[in-house]
């Protein structure tokens, strides 16, 4: 692998850049491999590279039905956070948020990782409990964060309005500085790079159409582009998780739903840090190019179109004029619409299923982004011991039978 | 009977009353137009108001007998009696909503009942939780079409027709009664609310409100 | 601010503009003048401004190269207040009004000497696409300061700093046929659909209606277009049943012909809206257009072919030439090379030459022109080069020459001698691209045509496509499509169309086009100057080489790497040339690199448009009780529970100085527990529930038994989902044998009514039962403390009696001479009465009992008083006691639990699943502090060992904790993990301040163990 | 934003005045005791979730308040028919598949630049 660098940078623009590597091959598939991912988004990817750089399984393929990180990866509003409410949860998001830490160094890609620290806001009494529940749990669990008052809230974002006009006044805030935001393609495409550098095949433009399974043991999956055998299969394919569970025979948890998102034009800078808000429902932050990224809600419909309802952009903007009140002048540039499977408790499956040998990491909804150093992390331990990490025990899909629920729906706030 | 309780919730003594608009009138006011004006809003209130459940085979009969006007079938539909005091909607296939002058909702309720027998069907009262509030004006429609989603253009929205629908964030019960005028019935909870949204998007209309 | 200057490139005749009235405005503190009718665009090109910004990444001066939507260069702040900023304004959408201020968004310390330029000039080629991805790494820590100074460069305009002064709504729209765009597609069409009778909308979203016919050299039935265009537009606009919107953009194509148009009503005037009859007018107003058909009229933008030094002031596109010209009356240089691959750049030369400027030559990419126009500029003595193009185009702040030299397509190289032509002014016309923006919005991959080089959009149901925005260009053909698409689009809609005769057009010879895109230049792409693919950001044809050379093969890929198309103009100019680039790196066709995706909105939409009305006190309803104006009068601060606003507490001013909520908290607790007090608990959701089988479903619904319950007797119910978890609770009444009333909580009201529906209308249909909500109707007033009864019977004739009116019973009476229902039950365990009114009563029942209630202390209290009273008695709040995850048996609530109904009700199933039934699951408890003095912190984390290291186990947590003025104590409700086997124990809550308090598990019921004082 | 025709209203109606409420036709075991913990936790979070055709429930919440069906296709968001609560689809995936077999895909030459 080509290592970049600044002294690269300025080496290859004395030769006008016409020594740059591609950054991953275009591989022929192999007929077999030992692990196959399914789905290239960055979820997948980061699997593939974990597998291959720390836990020695160099023969694996990635199956991508379109371009790497084209899904939910590219589509999301790139926010890195670890202060959830359980101790599964935080486990795992905090698993990620250590590795985002150095993972621009580890993957010789810079991810632009920028801590710029996240704020959920509480508008309501109930709010505020449960931002000192999760708060508090946060600190317990390592996790860094803390509970400010509406004085606080001002002094870090000076222009939003925490006057007591306002329809649901701000009342105060969680605030974790180590969270912020990172440059989602770079994740998808240093993953890649990475990957790639260890041997895996990212085999893009192959869509698989079905699994070969024998006596209830998964030994390889069809694809448009021939068969490909291997005896351990992780899918890892967000809004699409449950057409492959269907190929496999058996119903995932999952309902996939619209998530829309949008951006201004861009502006100067005025928003250094990630502000959310549940009870008036909005989240903002301002990017390095300098478009304000907002997120909008979920469409409670199943949607695989990649575009939701326009009220659900209606709404999310009142939000952020309300809380943003000078913004008024500020343009609406693009919207656009990812697919988010999202399970009945807001929380993943990092699972074995009805197949032996075949796995699924999905149910991510709205939060996979900030998890995918850690949920390719233990995942890949997981295929590489076909035993579930400990991290990801608790996320097996079967609890939604015995009811082992981890519900973060009922405190954790906006759960991007 | 249906076995159900009924109970009178006025008082026909001197007890003052306050409509659902009484807050709003004192915080907001009544604003009227300097000149000639487009538009109007009153509020009708304390109306009786009652919330019919049942199938519309059982009901019509009694509902005929009772309040002499035949129980609208149709969806959408708004039926009324020759004076105009008297009307009843269809909000859904086994509900309506009969809207009388105030005062006569407990005694046609205690007749519905008496006609209605053992059938099963529902009255509620609600006369205490929602208001009537007229619109008039060549700007009426306009105003609407800022307020609510509903196609409210004539080919869509004749005389006699009534809807349910979306206003603004509220919800309204939005009817037709005659050419001039429309109706929008309104939760009182809400009440303040809708007031406040007619007055800030009639005010380029020069919006008058009768009190 | 110095003197104006003189429009020295403004022509002394044509155009649309009022020579008349002279507008004066600034740009850059530069004073200037122009005419009704310009653009700033046009009036900045008049006045010879040749730099309107300065480039996003390499600060390289820019001028203006387009003259509508797709201009990717002027943007502009404008404003002349700070409350009246408008950032991101494209000059060529601005009309001119009297006094704009404008100015660039880029350029330090100013556009025309910038110095970060400097660093783009030597910094350039260590920027390729992607370079920040490649370096800033190490170390580690540095990121954040990297970034401060990479984020400096960020943006364009700026935000106001205040809050907007002006006004936005919406109307909802329906009509039959929506026509976007009326240009000559759009008119045929509108005029079509309009005499079937169909209602029609049509938006344009330039100043006037007319599109391209108004800068026509073209004529229909022998005079200028433009008199067709006004004919049409009088004969819509006396139609009833047409909506002309123009300054209207369709911005968003949704689901199911659901389109937004973006209004601008006030734009043109200033930069506030101006007040008229007392009121300020709505700036802007977004129609939220619900369509029988969607006719797309929008037309086509001409591409620009991608040279060296094509973002040179000076290099304007061949169409915006003509623009200018024709409608602007300004020619944008004296001379001009024109570098077309198609006849209908010739339009350009022949233009400018009638204009008196002079036009050096046209360079066209095709061995062998042929058509009317290019013999009309041979006519005309204009020099033509053929099988030529501008390879590269001189000069810094403005082009002074270009190069030209014979090129050879298909090997992509410089064929021949490079000449060069003096010239300022060089347009370029690479052909159309058809504007099928909104077509893809709703998800439609478009359709490569080769005859046409370009992609026509895929239509879903009820849409269609015509002109321009078709693949269609000859006038005439263009006419006729306009034509059938609205006879289509009416007759879909029932409507026929009686006859449209089309006006004549001219039937030109055109001779066709040739594939260029990229120009090829003496040296590769990569070595050579840069060729300019996407303006805004600074994309060129080297970086999208480079980008296909590192492995990025996806057009998807392509523009993220690069960044091309995701500026404010979203790739209009330069989308399909990069794609074609890509497409030659890669060795594959176009639509193999794949297609080109437009997201709403089509050009950015104020946010203030969007929100409309739906801001400021508008933004959310306030829901009130009948008793609202009291609270406020009465000084209360109040909550926000869901969209009520109920009180939160009565502050009162004790010796000049008001309470702390912990002193008003504090008097209105000892007043319920020693005298009375009073709560407006009118929000409580209240539902009418008729039928013979009501009690049966009670019984399913709830987890509790409701056979027995008597007439005149209430009953505390439990609700679960059924994943067997508590989602609601309430007392029901039975009034009849076949009527209960339903109260719920005040967030579920909603909810709750929608749940019973869902059940009666999927699951039970057979049950005969009815649901109503009567929430508003009903005031209620809650009087509870030990003297609650005297103050009853001093204005009620009930009997009050203890044992007549036991505890949970109800009566009817008359209370303040109102007929009432009151119902005996208690949230305070003190002797309670929830007294019922029509709601129109309830202000004189709420005064009447003041006017009683002052001799026993009567105290109003809230919401806060409210919750420490009842978690003195164990009392819990759904949603702050539950979380979603909590069973009535993790509550200790066994006793509200019919195990053996026959019925197996919502949520019984799930209590027995493996995880629902095991030990040691967190379990409501109450705490007591072990110094009272502490009041633990709601949300505290519960432990067994507070010295363990960190990550520390945790147990539960509290729900709810509070100072009890009665027991003069903290006290606490909480879940721990097996907590009703650890009654006594001793559990740790380490804060964030580093101390860590101990409590002692107790019973949840912290007053009145007994419960007598309700009974009494 | 969808428009959808309420076969109890009789007339279309904005998306605005409705909520979704998941796939359509689950049914509630009638015996639950006699369920095992899996096949009740099938009932209650199990779901098809195709991308295609899918029948979905919804209440005309802000109208009638009448709980009915949706077949939509979950990629196009074309609704094919609503129909009231206890009917059955007449349009499903698989007789939509039938329809469309023997459909010739067109395939579109580029040009090469």
């Amino acid at each position: 692998m080509q290592r970049y660098s600044g002294f690269g940078l300025v080496k290859h623009a004395l030769s006008h850049h016409e020594n740059w590597e591609r950054q991953w091959r275009n591989p022929t598939p192999k007929k077999q491999y030992d692990v196959i991912i399914v789905g290239g988004g960055g979820h997948g990817l980061a699997t593939a590279y974990y597998l291959a750089k720390e836990f020695g399984v160099k023969n694996v393929a990635v199956i991508e039905k379109g371009w790497l990180g084209g899904g939910n990866t590219a589509r999301n509003t790139t926010i890195v956070r670890s202060n959830y409410l359980w101790d599964e949860s935080a486990a795992l998001y905090e698993h990620a948020m250590k590795l985002w830490e150095g993972l621009s160094q580890d993957l010789n890609y810079n991810v632009m990782f920028s801590q710029r620290g996240v704020l959920n806001l509480g508008h309501t009494l109930q709010d505020m409990r449960d931002i000192q529940r999760r708060v508090n749990a946060n600190r317990l669990n390592g996790i860094d964060g803390e509970v400010l008052d509406a004085k606080g809230v001002q002094e870090l974002v000076p222009i939003m309005d925490c006057s007591k006009n306002a329809r649901y006044p701000v009342m105060g805030a969680s605030w974790q500085p180590r969270a912020g935001v990172a440059r989602h393609d770079a994740v998808a495409w240093g993953y890649a790079r990475g990957a790639d550098a260890h041997g895996v095949d990212i085999l893009q433009q192959t869509e698989v159409t079905g699994f070969k399974i024998r006596d209830g043991q998964i030994y390889g999956v069809h694809t448009n582009r021939g068969d490909i055998e291997a005896k351990t299969v992780g899918c890892v394919t967000a809004g699409n998780s449950s057409v492959l569970a269907k190929m496999g025979g058996f119903n995932l948890p999952l309902e996939s739903h619209p998530l829309q998102a949008l951006v201004s034009e861009p502006i100067k800078p005025i928003l250094d840090t990630v502000v959310m808000s549940n009870q008036v429902h909005g989240y903002i932050s301002q990017s390095d190019k300098g478009d304000l990224v907002i997120g909008a809600g979920i469409d409670g419909y199943n949607g695989y179109g990649q575009r939701g309802s326009y009220p659900t952009v209606e709404h999310t903007l009142q939000a952020i004029v309300e809380m943003f009140p000078i913004f008024s002048r500020v343009r609406m540039n693009r919207q656009w619409g990812g697919i988010v499977d999202t399970c009945p408790d807001a929380c993943p499956i990092i699972s074995k299923t009805p197949v032996k040998g075949l796995y699924f990491n999905c149910g991510w909804g709205t939060g996979g982004f900030k998890a995918t150093p850690g949920s390719g992390h233990v995942f890949a331990a997981s295929l590489a011991k076909g035993e579930m990490h400990p991290i990801a025990e608790p996320f097996s899909m079967f609890r939604f039978h015995s009811g082992a629920l981890i519900d973060e729906h009922g405190a954790a706030g906006v759960a991007h | 009977m249906s076995n159900a309780a009924t109970f009178d919730t006025r008082t026909d003594t001197a007890i003052p009353v306050e409509s659902p608009l009484a807050y709003s009138y004192r915080r907001s006011g009544a604003p009227q137009a300097g000149g000639p004006s487009r538009l109007q809003l009153r509020e009708r209130a304390m109306l009786g108001h009652l919330i019919l459940r049942g199938g519309a085979i059982v009901l019509d009969e009694a509902v005929r007998d009772v309040l002499g006007i035949s129980l609208p079938g149709q969806p959408q539909a708004l039926v009324q009696d020759a004076s105009g005091e008297r009307s009843i909607q269809w909000l859904s296939p086994d509900e309506w909503l009969v809207i009388v002058p105030g005062g006569e909702e407990f005694p046609l309720e205690t007749k519905l009942r008496e006609q209605l027998g053992s059938a099963h069907f529902a009255i509620s009262d609600v006369s205490g939780g929602q208001t009537l509030l007229e619109l008039s004006g060549e700007a009426a429609r306009e105003l609407l079409m800022k307020t609510v989603i509903y196609d409210v253009h004539p080919s869509n929205f004749p005389v006699g027709k009534g809807v349910t629908t979306v206003f603004a964030k509220a919800t309204t019960i939005l009817r037709r009664p005659s050419d001039e005028r429309w109706e929008l019935v309104v939760r009182r909870s809400f009440a303040d609310y809708c007031y406040r949204w007619l007055l800030d998007a009639g005010a380029e209309f020069g919006i008058n409100v009768q009190q | 601010m110095s003197q104006s200057k003189q429009q020295v490139y403004r022509l002394n005749t044509g155009g649309r503009i009022d020579r008349s009235r002279t507008l004066s405005f600034t740009f850059n503190g530069q004073r200037y003048q122009g005419h009704p009718g310009d653009t700033l665009a046009s009036a900045l090109l008049a006045n010879g401004v040749d730099i309107v910004n300065r480039s996003f990444k390499y600060s390289r001066p820019r001028g203006i190269v387009a003259a509508g939507a797709e201009e990717p260069n002027a943007i502009v702040q404008l404003g002349s207040s700070e409350a009246a900023q408008v950032p991101n304004v494209r000059a060529t959408q601005q009309a001119l009004y009297e006094g704009l201020a404008a100015s660039s968004t880029n350029g330090w310390p100013n556009v025309q000497r910038d110095l970060m330029g400097l660093f783009g000039k030597l910094g350039g080629q260590f920027m390729p696409p992607g370079f920040y991805y490649k370096t800033f790494m190490a170390p580690a820590s540095m990121w954040l300061t990297y970034e401060k100074y990479i984020r400096k460069a960020a943006g364009l305009g700026r935000s106001p700093m205040e809050a907007d002064p002006d006004n936005y709504d919406h109307f909802n729209q329906h009509c039959d046929v929506l026509v976007v765009g009326a240009g000559a597609a759009g008119l045929a069409a509108a005029l079509a659909a309009a005499r079937s009778g169909a209602r029609v909308m049509v938006a344009d979203e330039q100043e006037e209606m007319g599109g391209s016919l108004l800068a026509s050299r073209e004529t229909l039935e022998g005079k200028p277009a433009d008199q067709w265009v006004a004919r049409v537009l009088d004969e819509l606009a006396s139609c009833e049943n047409v909506t002309l919107l123009p300054r209207t953009t369709a911005n968003g194509y949704h689901d199911h012909n659901f389109v937004t148009l973006h209004e601008r009503r006030t734009e043109h005037l200033g930069d506030t809206a101006p007040v008229e009859n007392g009121h300020r007018q709505v700036r802007a107003r977004l129609h939220r257009v619900r369509a029988g058909q969607v006719i797309l009229s929008t037309g086509a933008h001409e591409r620009p072919l991608v040279y060296a030094g094509n973002d040179v002031p000076g290099n304007l596109l061949a169409g915006a030439v003509s623009t200018y010209i024709r409608r602007y009356g300004v020619a944008p240089g004296r001379k001009l090379v024109l570098s077309t691959s198609n006849d209908y750049g010739y339009r350009a030369a022949l233009d400018w030459k009638e204009a008196g400027c002079e036009v050096v030559a046209i360079v066209d990419a095709r061995e062998a022109p042929a058509g009317d126009w290019v013999d009309a500029a041979r006519a005309q003595g204009i020099k033509i080069i053929t099988g030529s193009a501008v390879i590269e185009a001189k000069g810094s702040n403005r082009v002074t020459a270009a190069r030209v030299a014979k090129i050879d397509i298909g090997a992509f190289k410089v064929s021949g001698p490079v000449q060069e032509l003096a010239c300022d002014t060089i347009a370029s016309s690479g052909g159309y691209s058809p504007v099928i923006h909104l077509a893809s919005h709703t998800g439609a991959r478009p359709t490569w045509r080769d005859d046409i080089l370009g992609f026509v959009p895929r239509l879903v149901k009820g849409v269609q496509a015509c002109g321009g925005a078709n693949g269609c260009y000859a006038l005439g053909d263009v006419l006729a499509e306009g034509v059938e698409a609205g006879i289509k689009a009416a007759a879909a809609m029932g409507h026929a169309v009686q006859t449209v005769t089309l006006p004549s057009a001219e039937r030109l010879q055109q001779g066709s086009a040739v594939a260029l895109f990229q120009v090829p230049h003496e040296k590769p792409t990569l070595r050579g100057p840069k060729q300019f693919v996407d303006l805004q950001n600074d994309v060129t044809a080297a970086g999208i080489e480079l980008a296909t050379r590192e492995g990025f093969e996806s057009i998807e890929h392509i523009k993220r790497y690069t960044a091309m198309g995701f500026g404010t103009d979203q790739g209009k100019l330069g989308n399909i040339n990069g794609m074609a680039i890509a497409a030659r790196c890669l060795n594959r066709s176009i639509p193999e690199v794949g297609t080109t995706v437009f997201r709403p909105n089509y050009t950015p939409v104020t946010f203030g448009a969007i929100v409309g009305r739906h801001c400021r006190d508008l933004f959310d309803p306030e829901r009130y009780t009948a008793l609202h104006q009291w609270h406020v009068e009465r000084g209360a601060e109040f909550e926000d529970v869901g969209q009520w606003k109920r009180p939160w507490y009565y502050p009162q001013k004790v010796n000049g100085k008001t309470e702390t909520m912990h002193e008003a908290v504090a008097r209105e607790c000892l007043a319920v527990r020693e005298k009375v007090g009073i709560l407006d608990a009118s929000t409580l959701g209240k539902i009418d529930i008729q039928g013979p089988d009501a009690r049966e479903f009670l019984a399913r619904i709830y987890t509790n038994k409701w056979e027995k319950l008597a007439v005149g007797k209430c009953r505390y119910g439990l609700m679960c989902k059924d994943d067997g978890m508590v989602t609601d609770d309430g007392v029901t009444s039975c009034l009849a044998e076949n009527h209960f009333l339903m109260t719920t909580t005040t967030g579920g009201a909603a909810a709750i009514l929608e749940w019973l529906e869902l059940w009666h209308q999927t699951e039970w249909p057979e049950l005969d039962v009815y649901f109503s909500s009567v929430t508003d109707h009903w005031a209620t007033m809650t009087i509870t403390g030990p003297e609650a009864r005297k103050l009853l019977a001093e204005i009620s004739d009930l009997d009050l009696d203890r044992d007549s009116f036991k505890f949970m019973d109800w009566r009817s009476g008359k209370v303040a001479g109102v007929p009432a229902r009151v119902f005996r039950i208690s949230f305070t365990g003190e002797l309670t009465f929830e007294i019922n009114v029509q709601a129109n009563y309830a202000m004189h029942v709420w005064q009447t009992l003041f006017k009683h209630g002052e001799k026993y202390g009567l105290t109003p209290y809230g919401t806060e008083t409210m919750h420490v009273l009842r978690a003195e008695k164990g009392f819990i709040i759904v949603g702050q006691e539950t979380d979603g995850s909590v069973t009535p048996e993790d509550l200790g609530m066994q006793w509200c639990v019919g195990y053996d109904k026959p019925y197996s009700w919502i949520g019984k199933r799930a209590l027995t699943r493996s995880d629902t039934k095991r030990e040691n699951r967190k379990q409501l408890v109450g705490l007591r502090p072990k110094d009272p003095k502490v009041i633990l912190e709601e949300g505290a984390q519960i432990v067994l060992d507070p010295k363990h290291a960190i990550p520390m186990p945790m147990v539960g947590h509290v729900t709810s904790s509070y100072y009890s003025p009665i027991l003069d104590s903290g006290f606490a409700l909480a879940v721990v993990k097996g907590g009703h086997q650890k009654l006594g124990e001793t559990v740790y809550l380490p804060m964030a301040d580093g101390q860590t308090h101990e409590a002692e598990i107790v019973s949840t019921i912290f007053y009145d163990p007994k419960g007598e004082r309700q009974h009494v | 934003m969808f428009y959808i025709y309420c076969p109890y209203c009789g007339e279309h109606r904005e998306e605005e005045e409705f909520h979704p409420k998941g796939q359509a036709h689950i049914e509630r075991p009638k015996e639950p005791e006699a369920c095992s913990d899996e096949e009740w936790g099938d009932y209650l979070f199990f779901r098809d979730n195709p991308r295609g055709v899918h029948h979905e429930m919804w209440v005309h919440a802000v109208g009638c308040r009448k709980f009915f069906n949706v077949t939509r296709h979950t990629v196009s968001y074309e609704i094919l028919e609503t129909y009231k609560m206890g009917e059955q689809p007449s349009i499903t995936a698989d007789s939509q598949s039938q329809a469309r077999e023997g459909a010739a895909v067109s395939q579109q030459e580029g040009v090469r630049a």
